[in-house]
């Protein structure tokens, strides 16, 4: 069976280690916070200038002063601290940051990562803090469907999207399959109702198991 | 010495020095931080031909998006503009009456921190290989590459911030924080605007995130 | 997760990976800061052929000076050597016994940051024209003239702090804040020496200086 | 008459604007403060990591986590501030403290400062923030004798000691004369106990009035 999107997000928070100082990204990887024990002593980090955030903020608790990096109000743990843009920047690209998760439009074999830009000539560019996250963290993560709509396969040889970042992208989970990017090639560590061959088949990657 | 303004009257009064022309630092991000009365009162004030440099772009009808609608900003640099609520920006972009410069969200911080920090420029790893870097100088250092980045620096920067002392020490509340305390060591003028003002000696010396060196004008409400 | 230790016993225990010829940052200005019990700790640890970087070279027989004077300091990378007190290191330095590497206090403080930052190399105005610039690359940016610096980043960083909560979180007091936030952000290992810990929770966000994120260790008397 | 070292710290500090931010150099320097009229609004800052310094500490009031940039116990003043030493060197390298008095070995007749180190072969080299302010500050200001213990102009055509940094000082205060250094040359301000006429004998640096 092919994984869903809470599926996923729980594969990439079994995975996260103990303790970790973690950023997740806009949209699909915030859920995997939903998924991360209490107990774990994982700690997530907002671009905007916090480490120590908390579930996203309902009723009283709503403070417009406290949002994560996709503008939604969140809440404060205990041991938060604030800190000022160059700081939280200068936290990332200085691969503080045990792991970022984050979405893809594209992966490739090498590693490079492609997620802010369709590359359509009427899309107005806008990439935040993406490419900050994809060379700075220790770990990057990738989630993303294996396939796009279309379904073209979005682990490709080379991207055909504008790049986010060069070799950055460690692991990808997708619904089909998770996958190591790897110096020696792109090595398939689990598949969800698909094997390796029949995986291979459909996409223009080597991968090995 | 740090000058402080009240209200509206006061914010118009804080600006009234701003030039057409001028490239202001405008602190944010999304409206946490945003300092919307000093942006009403630049428009109220009307320099034009600006070149605002923001992490975003503008929201909904107010605030920086209302200064966009003005036609008085002539170039937004910025991290991300498009937002499900920036279509005053997105407008003016496909009507080209808007010049966009898209710079990763830590370069702008790390630019402006280099602007007030006095350093030349600087090799950054943000964005190699990307069309972000493109016909920009890299050079390999201990086997990285690496991109060559300059400061930004403004005219005047319009932040907001919690709670200002007689002496313009400035304290954030939370992720408001954000550009704030960069913007505020990198332009020539710098206003902040703030929910109150206590006496010096009232902030606690440790906790002062922007010392008064850096704030020349404060507007309370 | 930041580990926790007490005492002269939990001081050793926190240092004992530190390796021959490791480059050890030492927070501190004089005696301000300085993480006196976790340089005893090294000493007794026995650690020798190291690099050490810190304002100062030592001062009277104690601390810095100490660990010098048992021979296992090859080299130090420092503002300012020469104090009234320091005539371990004058002696070692005159007897040729020890390398020094003399960095403007600006400099050593903005390499460690851009170690610590992930920038790969910066154009500093300061020292051009002047022997502490010799033979580096200078390269003129809108008229002035800037030296390209390099980050120092060290293998294990020993700062003093006021006071750590179980979250590792740091806060300083007064002046002797000097080094230590830098330092815990340029070494692979941050062992911090505090007066005390309080549970996580007990520190203002708005007031942490150092986030736990870049402390290893804690070292509380 | 010429100047007290006393006289002259009196004359620097009369020259600085009230609200200015200020940066005074350790040893004779220091002495400025005694001068500053408390209402002048003048902030100190110290290059450790403090703005806002008050007078040096005694008794009960001395705190070893408390000291300015010569290791000697100071005080905090209402509206002081904290931060550590990329913050307070950024602040320096900036342009934003508005003046720094400096001690001397010499000056050029451009701006030149020489006054980290001797050059004498067994000196044992050490600058500290020298560098940094002296190229810092809006203002640089230079306290020193006019002549050296030798006999020897401090006040030179070209430094021959080890610079500090260049063309960055603007004005220099004496025991016998007070210069401007100009884009047009070196300016006599004030003159004490002697004449700009006999001045100019005794110096080998070209000085207008």
């Amino acid at each position: 069976m092919t994984l869903t999107k809470d599926e996923m997000a729980a594969l990439v928070a079994r995975d996260i280690a103990p303790g970790s100082f973690v950023n997740l990204g806009i949209g699909q990887p915030t859920t995997v916070a939903d998924h991360l024990d209490a107990g774990s002593g994982v700690v997530l980090h907002t671009e905007n200038g916090m480490l120590g955030m908390g579930p996203a903020a309902t009723g009283d608790a709503v403070d417009h002063d406290l949002t994560n990096a996709g503008k939604v109000p969140v809440t404060e743990l205990p041991g938060a601290a604030y800190f000022h843009h160059a700081d939280s920047f200068a936290m990332m690209r200085g691969g503080h940051l045990d792991v970022c998760v984050l979405g893809a439009f594209q992966v490739s074999a090498a590693g490079d990562l492609a997620n802010w830009h369709t590359g359509a000539p009427d899309a107005i560019p806008a990439v935040g803090g993406a490419m900050d996250l994809a060379i700075g963290a220790k770990q990057v993560l990738v989630m993303m469907t294996l396939f796009a709509k279309d379904g073209s396969p979005k682990l490709v040889p080379a991207c055909t999207y504008p790049l986010t970042g060069l070799g950055c992208v460690d692991r990808v989970y997708t619904d089909l399959a998770v996958f190591d990017i790897t110096p020696d090639g792109v090595r398939v560590r689990e598949t969800f109702g698909i094997t390796t061959d029949e995986l291979a088949a459909r996409l223009d990657v080597d991968i090995t198991e | 010495m740090t000058a402080f303004f009240e209200g509206a009257t006061g914010a118009e009064e804080a600006l009234v020095d701003v030039a057409d022309g001028a490239t202001v630092l405008v602190g944010g991000f999304g409206m946490a931080g945003m300092p919307v009365d000093l942006i009403d009162a630049l428009i109220r004030q009307g320099a034009t031909d600006l070149t605002v440099v923001s992490n975003n772009a503008g929201n909904g009808d107010t605030g920086l998006a209302a200064l966009l609608a003005k036609g008085r900003v002539r170039k937004v640099v910025c991290s991300f503009p498009r937002q499900s609520d920036s279509w005053v920006f997105d407008g003016l972009y496909r009507d080209g009456r808007i010049e966009l410069d898209v710079v990763p969200q830590g370069n702008l911080a790390e630019r402006m921190r280099a602007a007030g920090a006095g350093i030349g420029a600087f090799f950054c790893p943000t964005g190699v290989g990307t069309p972000l870097a493109e016909g920009k100088e890299t050079r390999e250092i201990d086997g990285r590459t690496y991109v060559l980045e300059y400061p930004i620096k403004g005219d005047v920067a319009l932040i907001g911030a919690h709670r200002a002392d007689r002496a313009g020490n400035l304290v954030y509340r939370k992720t408001a924080r954000n550009f704030g305390p960069v913007m505020a060591t990198a332009a020539t003028t710098v206003v902040a605007q703030v929910s109150d003002v206590v006496d010096t000696g009232e902030l606690d010396p440790e906790a002062v995130v922007t010392p008064g060196i850096y704030v020349d004008r404060v507007v309370s409400r």
